[in-house]
């Protein structure tokens, strides 16, 4: 196993790292540090396998990683949390250990699940598809375990890494058409959410979305 | 192209089809509308009759395609015997319909504009004859769902009316899952013909061309069965019927009750004897044991009801019931291979659907007719009308005296071959059948019985006595509604007179049906004897009857008349009492009674009665100002079926609503849930 | 003179019908006074109640219809028909083909229906009650009725009556249980349908007891004559039905016309017997409830039911 | 050529409608817009018809049987939409609901919707299809929180989160199912074109496809609103502008539905079981028991519908789950018939909540009398809806039923029972709406006519008289989906 691939994994746990580390922090400002770090450590990986494949379309991937998962979306959610004021610890629906143990347990049914593909896999990447799969299940668990507007989009957001890192390293990266169009439609999504985050704050004064429940079928 | 039935009956549907066409032309001038779109509907009937006559008479099949529907599977048309005979019926009722609604439709013009109800009437009436001519499941449900919308609507013309539209919802409801369990059960038998895969399946040729394995039959028949007599308000089934019939205007009433529910016989007959042919036995024996639930129970009902039109549409239940008790055993005797006996039954339960066809639609129109006069249906508040409408009462007369089974009339004549049907059952081979069928026979007269004790209640109430009502101007109805009703009155007593001519007409539908016929019997004696099976077995001689009792009553009449003794009027005899008030009467409540106390079992009855004690003689009841007594009968079948089903339905709705309880992450839980599931299950 | 034979003996019995049924009316009153130790008022009575009636002149009720006034002729002549289609001295019956057994119960139904109806027609309380009565009784006796006929034309393979007859009274003989139950409930039915004690009692004007009387409370004249003798002809014919069924023996075989008077001699005599039974069943019993009756017409129909299943079970 | 009209109208449309804003003239330019798009898809059609399937763009487009009528029915209910939006939005704006900036919005993002789903329909690259579908919701989401009410943001909130995180699992299923397409087609671009996957179907790895398919399956069954994904579909349809509601349940869900049933495709040839097959049952035959009993307590109009949608996904998911000729043929034209029927209700349900200014049922009443256009519309599409002839969904329905019975005999009760149920519910709210006399609280409204009568016509022609040209694209589809 070559050096590339033993950074790959590093990266791989790294990110795998991130995600649980968004599924526990309780500080807002942690979270997008993490999701930030997260968006990193994806890039890296991304530029990585690039570099190791030669798939030069995976740079512009990985670039395009950088721009948006690090500078962009942070930097909109940083704005938006300085402009809505949210300094308060984001409370949780269930306990943070209980959580953690839900995510361990995510992880290793994911290795599970992808077990044979791992064995179908030539890639020196094969070994981090369970990670982002994990990754994938992860941020899904954080956005049901969160009840912050801002924690669900964050939540969101890992999953879309997952999915990108589940790119890379299943497959050498989708073509760049895809990649584009991806990346274009989360850029959307990320405006469209600035705005709703306004929205609610307006009409719930509050970015809790415990409140958003009065659409139930009547009793 | 030369002239042939079936071009006369796809003309009459297209006309029918048309007429609601008219109706934009005519807004402004709704009584010509009426007039003229009921003229047509009447020759369009006319055009029918003889598609239908002439298609019997000649015993011929003839089938088209239309290039309508699917590229793959068109409209197929085919208008055989049995259709032929059907196409009578309706056409028959249809035309006196269509010219008593001349005049009656007219009485809804001070109220409401009846568009609506014209140009959902000639669906109808295009929709009825559209199923008894489809020879395709296809357009066979198409035109039976038609059929069903066009009538809905036609209950809910008087739709700001809350029992109008209670109605008309169970009714549709039923209509529907009935039609849907029968679009199954073609489902089964059409996936079991040939060419499935290429729409080729769903012709009823096709279907007739192919050998049912037994289990998939009895799921095709259960499945029709289900569907058509939850049409044609077969015992428990029924509770629909008496909702809807009685709110419906009173030629539609005629129509739904008198034919409408005879398409479902016709599919009955349809799917059992042409489609799937041969069967076990005891397809024959469920048939005729709902058949007597349906006719005893029917008529149980019907005596406790006070209310006209909701009295005749429980006795439909009943006739249905006789209907099918003729059907059950002819499909009994068929398993048995017994065709001249399956002919037999089968030509009792058909010419008792012609039968009660005739004398209920007369009945309903009666019905309309008294509505139309007095404004009530509760014949509680009714009495004396022989008086003010002898018309009227002469013929609703003759119908009460045909669907209680009496001589000469037509209804006897169905219900005494269906006893005869019942009594060759020692030539079965099975036992029990044998000891059972002279019992089922008894039920059967058990509900002749009790139906003759209605319609005494019914015609005696409404029209004999004197006027319970309120207001005074009651008037006779008018000369079309007498006509409409006249030559349902006229086919009542030829049916009952000629019974043999009818019979060796119709005979070719036995005879393709079950191969079996009556002509080598019932002819032989000439038209005055119907002999049906042997001259010593049984016979009955209608025109002598009828003769002979006109002639001694003429006779006694002309003699007691020559000699000159005076007529006096005199008051009534009323003990001794100061002069007796209307409301002495008794009424039909009273007159049920007897029964009501015997039978009390079967019914739901809540009777409640308050004393208003006579205020100053302190706590005597004995002469109290006066005495309220109410009596409510409910059918039992609403507290067993329909709420229970009702009530679940809602049970089971609350729990899902659950399902939609608002917080986000509930939802999240839901799709993670499930990815977790299908992966684990993977 | 074959050829005229059934002619013949058609128009002896629809006299004998006519002229006999008082008589034997009178007959049954007279043994009952014995009975009862009353002095009869003959055996004529009828007849002159009858023809007394006849001149007498009629009083409606101001609201009467014509059917009030078609009943009593309605009534008169179906009784009439019922009289020409059961064969009473002779089998072969031209006009006993009109009509089987099925179509003889019916009508006596019209006949029924009819009444019921006059009995609304005036809109007393009193006739109202008794058609409801009579109805309620109706309903429940007819089907007792038809199955114990069914008994019978299972036996004789016929529901034509003169076939039933020729069946039983020239067939070979043999005891039958099931006839044994058909003729008990027979008895019982007739008992019912003729309005006799214990059902009904036709001597009575008592407004809570009567049924039928209640019925023709109103009539009067000859409407009154034709009603009571049509409920006279009733009697007679139930009587001779039930003879013609069960004791067929002696009864004129087709064509052979000199074997007439020998039935008609047998007849009398089992009338005479037949009319002693009935008086000794009327005292003997007393009136019921009215809602003893169903209980009464059940244990008809259940021996009539008895009789159909032993014909399946034991022949 | 015309794919480059196709979709570029409605693009190019969006852009100057979001310039125009709120001009008296938009609507109009809306409506001419769709037209447009309206009549490029005709002439793709006519092209496709008589030519055959096409590639076109390098490999980017393709058009076979089965998506090009999905693109007629799509531009057609757009177009017959932008008609009535025009009349049903004014009122909007003159009632004030609508802000000025709402309707440049709303302009705007309708125009961009249609284009990502004629893109999601046309192309062959199943990434891009991914996006398409994203592109979608997106732009509906702001729609749907036009009014700004909380309950319409709540609604816009969830649809957002759940069709996103539904979406984001159809995009690792999509990876996955490339993951396994570049063993075989190698690098790049090629991998992921629908022709090229449908070609090398038989070689492409069961095990990866199987698991690809359980995340295809959540991610755009959560769109096609399957229970249990079905949540934010209710909620959507009721608070969004009824336009969209109608655009949303006819035209969306198809999308959705198409997606899945081409993944299916590909699926269970690799497979060579009928798994995905039996997946699509399942969740076919939950939906329709689900929402069928869902029906029976609403009392919000609209709810009422968003769930009969949900009903008839169901049925048809269902169908294409069945498989084999008839229940595919029935399910093509399941879709076909269910759009239009339930884009021309919407229509007449937003005059009839305009008219009483609420969309409560209970206090709907006699709109028969009051708007007998609206009242009758509303009639014969629930007629239309709940399966009664001689309207089309009777006749898919009836293929759909009778192949069941061929197929899958035992679940037909459930069948029976789901709609059996869903006709009651229907039923019992609509008739006390339409019936009775006009209510005082009722005001008059102008209804737009055109897209209610149209809509019906063609239903029923389908129903009675469907024209040659639609049954062979259905059977040339149905080749295509064996």
């Amino acid at each position: 196993m070559n050096i590339a691939a033993q950074i790959n994994s590093i990266l791989a746990a790294l990110v795998l790292l991130t995600a649980f580390g968004l599924l526990v922090q309780r500080r807002i400002y942690g979270l997008l540090h993490l999701f930030a770090w997260q968006g990193l450590f994806l890039s890296i990986s991304t530029g990585l396998v690039g570099y190791v494949a030669r798939q030069h379309h995976l740079y512009i991937s990985s670039i395009l990683t950088l721009a948006l998962k690090v500078i962009v979306l942070p930097y909109i959610l940083h704005t938006l949390i300085v402009r809505l004021k949210i300094h308060k610890e984001v409370e949780t629906v269930v306990n943070i250990p209980t959580t953690m143990l839900m995510g361990i347990a995510l992880v290793i049914f994911s290795y599970h699940l992808t077990a044979p593909i791992r064995e179908l896999s030539t890639l020196v990447t094969r070994s981090t598809i369970a990670v982002a799969l994990a990754t994938v299940m992860l941020g899904l668990l954080m956005m049901i375990t969160r009840r912050h507007a801002v924690t669900q989009i964050i939540g969101f957001l890992a999953m879309e890494n997952g999915l990108f890192f589940a790119a890379t390293s299943a497959t050498y990266g989708m073509p760049l058409v895809v990649e584009l169009g991806v990346g274009l439609d989360i850029l959307i999504a990320a405006f469209i959410f600035g705005i709703f985050f306004f929205h609610i704050r307006e009409t719930f004064d509050s970015l809790d979305v415990e409140q958003m429940a009065r659409l139930k079928e009547e009793e | 192209m030369s002239i042939s039935p079936f071009i006369l009956a796809a003309s009459a549907i297209l006309i029918f089809l048309s007429i609601p066409l008219l109706v934009p032309l005519f807004l402004r001038h709704q009584r010509l509308l009426i007039n003229i779109s009921s003229l047509i509907a009447a020759i369009a009937s006319l055009l029918a009759i003889t598609a239908g006559v002439w298609t019997v008479w000649k015993g011929s099949t003839e089938s088209y395609i239309m290039p309508l529907g699917l590229p793959d599977l068109p409209f197929h048309l085919r208008l055989d015997p049995l259709s032929g005979f059907f196409f009578t019926v309706i056409g028959l009722l249809g035309f006196s319909v269509s010219i008593y609604s001349i005049g009656y439709v007219k009485g809804f013009l001070s109220r409401r504009p009846v568009n609506r109800l014209i140009i959902f009437y000639n669906l109808f009436m295009a929709g009825m004859f559209m199923v008894i001519i489809a020879d395709d499941a296809f357009f066979f449900l198409i035109s039976w769902e038609i059929m069903a919308a066009a009538s809905y609507f036609l209950v809910m013309f008087e739709d700001e009316k809350a029992e109008n539209r209670k109605g008309a919802f169970i009714y549709i409801l039923v209509a529907h899952v009935g039609a849907i369990a029968i679009l199954l059960s073609f489902g089964v038998m059409a996936s079991l013909a040939t060419g499935f895969e290429n729409f080729g399946g769903y012709t009823f040729d096709a279907m007739r061309q192919t050998e049912f394995p037994i289990k998939w039959a009895t799921v095709a028949f259960l499945l029709a069965f289900l569907g058509f007599s939850a049409k044609a308000g077969v015992f428990p089934l029924h509770a629909w019927l008496p909702e809807a019939h009685p709110v419906a205007p009173s030629n539609v009433s005629a129509l739904m009750s008198g034919v409408m529910l005879k398409t479902a016989i016709y599919g009955i007959v349809r799917v059992t004897f042409d489609i799937i042919k041969d069967f076990p036995w005891w397809w024959g024996v469920i048939v005729l044991i709902f058949g007597l639930l349906s006719a005893v129970m029917g008529v149980l009902y019907a005596l406790m009801q006070h209310d006209l039109k909701r009295l005749l549409a429980y006795h439909s239940v009943e006739n249905i019931g006789i209907i099918l008790i003729g059907i059950g055993l002819a499909m009994t005797f068929t398993s048995f291979h017994l065709p001249v006996l399956a002919a037999l039954a089968i030509t009792a339960g058909l010419y008792h659907t012609l039968n009660h066809a005739m004398f209920k639609g007369l009945l309903f129109m009666g019905a309309g007719a008294v509505l139309h006069a007095t404004r009530v249906r509760n014949m509680e508040e009714m009495g004396g009308l022989i008086h003010k409408m002898p018309w009227t009462a002469a013929l609703f007369l003759i119908g009460c005296i045909s669907i209680s089974a009496l001589p000469p009339f037509n209804g006897f004549v169905s219900e005494w071959l269906t006893f005869q049907a019942f009594l060759l059952s020692p030539s079965l081979p099975s036992p029990i059948l044998k000891l059972i069928f002279p019992l089922a026979a008894a039920l059967l007269a058990l509900t002749a019985a009790l139906a003759a004790t209605c319609f005494v209640k019914a015609f005696g109430i409404t029209f004999l006595g004197q006027w319970r009502g309120h207001h005074t101007h009651v008037h006779e109805a008018s000369p079309s509604m007498r006509v409409g009703m006249i030559l349902t009155a006229v086919s009542c007593l030829f049916l009952g007179v000629f019974p043999t001519m009818v019979i060796s007409w119709m005979d070719i539908i036995p005879e393709k049906l079950v191969g079996g016929s009556l002509t080598t019997t019932a002819g032989q004696f000439g038209w005055l004897w119907l002999t049906p099976i042997s001259h010593s077995r049984a016979s009955y001689s209608a025109p002598l009857v009828f003769l002979i009792i006109l002639a001694v009553v003429l006779l006694i009449y002309i003699f007691l008349h020559t000699r000159k003794t005076a007529i006096h009027r005199g008051p009534l005899w009323d003990c001794g009492f100061e002069k007796i008030d209307t409301r002495m009467q008794y009424t039909g409540t009273s007159f049920a009674m007897p029964i009501r106390r015997i039978l009390g079992f079967i019914f739901l009855i809540k009777e409640t009665v308050r004393i208003e004690a006579s205020t100053g003689t302190p706590g005597h009841n004995t002469f109290p100002r006066s005495i309220h007594y109410r009596l409510r009968v409910r059918d039992r079948m609403w507290g067993w079926i329909y709420n229970p089903v009702a009530d679940a339905s809602f049970w089971i709705a609350r729990k899902t609503g659950k399902l939609q309880q608002g917080r986000i992450q509930a939802y999240l839980v839901y799709s993670f849930v499930t990815i977790i599931i299908l992966l684990v299950l993977l | 003179m074959n050829v005229f034979s059934p002619l013949f003996v058609m128009c002896l019995q629809f006299i004998a019908v006519l002229f006999a049924a008082p008589a034997f009316a009178g007959w049954v009153r007279m043994v009952k006074c014995w009975f009862q130790g009353r002095k009869s008022a003959g055996l004529f009575q009828p007849y002159r109640d009858i023809f007394k009636l006849l001149n007498k002149d009629v009083v409606l009720a101001e609201n009467a219809s014509w059917i009030f006034r078609f009943t009593p002729f309605l009534v008169f002549g179906t009784t009439v028909l019922a009289g020409v289609i059961i064969p009473i001295l002779s089998i072969d019956l031209p006009l006993s083909a009109t009509a089987d057994a099925i179509a003889l119960v019916a009508l006596f139904t019209i006949a029924r229906f009819f009444t019921a109806l006059a009995g609304l027609d005036i809109g007393t309380a009193f006739g109202g009650m008794g058609s409801s009565r009579e109805k309620t009784v109706a309903s429940m006796s007819e089907p007792a009725m038809l199955m114990a006929i069914f008994t019978v034309s299972l036996v004789s393979q016929s529901t034509s009556i003169s076939h039933m007859v020729n069946v039983i009274a020239h067939g070979e003989f043999v005891l039958r249980p099931s006839l044994a139950f058909a003729l008990l409930a027979f008895i019982l039915i007739a008992l019912a349908e003729t309005g006799r004690i214990p059902v009904d009692n036709p001597a009575t004007h008592l407004e809570l007891t009567m049924i039928h009387e209640a019925m023709i409370l109103e009539y009067s004249g000859r409407h009154l004559a034709l009603i009571e003798w049509a409920g006279m002809m009733k009697l007679f014919l139930f009587t001779t039905l039930g003879i013609a069924l069960f004791f067929p023996w002696g009864i004129a075989a087709a064509g052979d016309i000199t074997f007439l008077p020998v039935a008609i001699l047998l007849l009398l005599i089992k009338l005479f017997f037949a009319g002693i039974g009935l008086v000794l069943i009327e005292i003997g019993l007393a009136k019921m409830r009215l809602f003893r009756i169903q209980e009464f017409l059940g244990s008809a129909f259940l021996f009539a039911t008895l009789g159909l299943l032993s014909y399946f079970m034991l022949e | 050529m015309t794919l480059i009209i196709l979709l570029g109208v409605s693009f190019f449309a969006a852009i100057v409608l979001a310039f125009v804003g709120d001009r008296r003239f938009a609507p109009e330019i809306n409506i001419l817009g769709s037209a447009a798009t309206f009549i490029a898809g005709v002439g793709l059609a006519v092209h496709v018809y008589y030519e055959g399937p096409m590639i076109a763009g390098g490999n980017f487009f393709f058009v076979d049987a089965f998506n090009v009528y999905l693109t007629v029915l799509t531009a057609f209910v757009s177009m017959t939409t932008a008609i009535f939006s025009r009349r049903y939005m004014r009122r909007e704006r003159e009632h004030g609901r609508v802000s000025h900036w709402g309707m440049r919005f709303y302009h705007a993002m309708f125009q961009l919707f249609i284009f990502a789903m004629l893109l999601a329909l046309l192309t062959n690259n199943i990434g891009v299809l991914w996006i398409a579908m994203e592109l979608a919701t997106l732009s509906t989401v702001l729609l749907v929180s036009l009014y700004r009410t909380p309950t319409a943001i709540e609604a816009a909130w969830k649809y957002f989160i759940l069709c996103g995180v539904g979406i984001a699992q159809a995009l690792f299923g999509t990876v996955l199912l490339y993951f396994a397409a570049e063993k075989v087609l190698g690098e790049g671009g090629e991998a992921l074109l629908w022709t090229n996957l449908i070609q090398v179907s038989g070689q492409l790895e069961p095990t990866v496809l199987r698991l690809a398919f359980v995340f295809l399956m959540v991610g755009y069954g959560t769109k096609v609103g399957l229970v249990p994904l079905h949540n934010w579909l209710p909620d959507a349809h009721s608070e969004g502008p009824t336009p969209i509601s109608a655009v949303l349940s006819g035209l969306l869900l198809n999308i959705a539905l198409y997606a899945l049933v081409r993944c299916k495709v590909l699926v269970d040839l690799s497979t060579g079981t009928n798994m995905a097959g039996n997946m699509m049952m399942g969740f076919g035959l939950l939906s329709i028991l689900v929402a069928s009993f869902s029906l029976l307590r609403r009392k919000d109009i609209k709810r009422l519908f968003a769930y009969s949608s949900i009903e008839h996904m169901g049925i048809a998911t269902f169908a294409f789950g069945l498989g084999g000729p008839i229940a595919t043929f029935g399910a093509l034209l399941h879709m076909l018939v269910h759009s239009l029927t339930k884009s021309s209700i919407f229509f007449t349900v937003g005059h009839a909540s305009q008219m009483h200014g609420t969309q409560e049922m209970s206090k709907i009443k006699g709109l028969i009398k009051g708007n007998p256009l609206v009242g009758w519309g509303l009639v014969f599409g629930v007629m239309a809806i709940v399966g009664m002839p001689p309207f089309g969904v009777f006749t898919s329905e009836f293929l759909i039923l009778t192949a069941t019975m061929k197929d899958a005999p035992l679940l037909a009760p459930l069948l029976l029972l789901g709609l059996g149920v869903a006709f009651a519910a229907l039923f019992r709210r609509v008739q006390p709406m339409i019936s009775g006399a006009v209510p005082s609280n009722q005001m008059p409204v102008k209804a737009s006519h055109i897209p209610i009568i149209l809509h019906m016509v063609l239903v029923l022609i389908i129903g009675i008289y469907m024209p040659n040209f639609l049954s062979e694209w259905f059977h040339t589809a149905v080749g295509l989906l064996k």
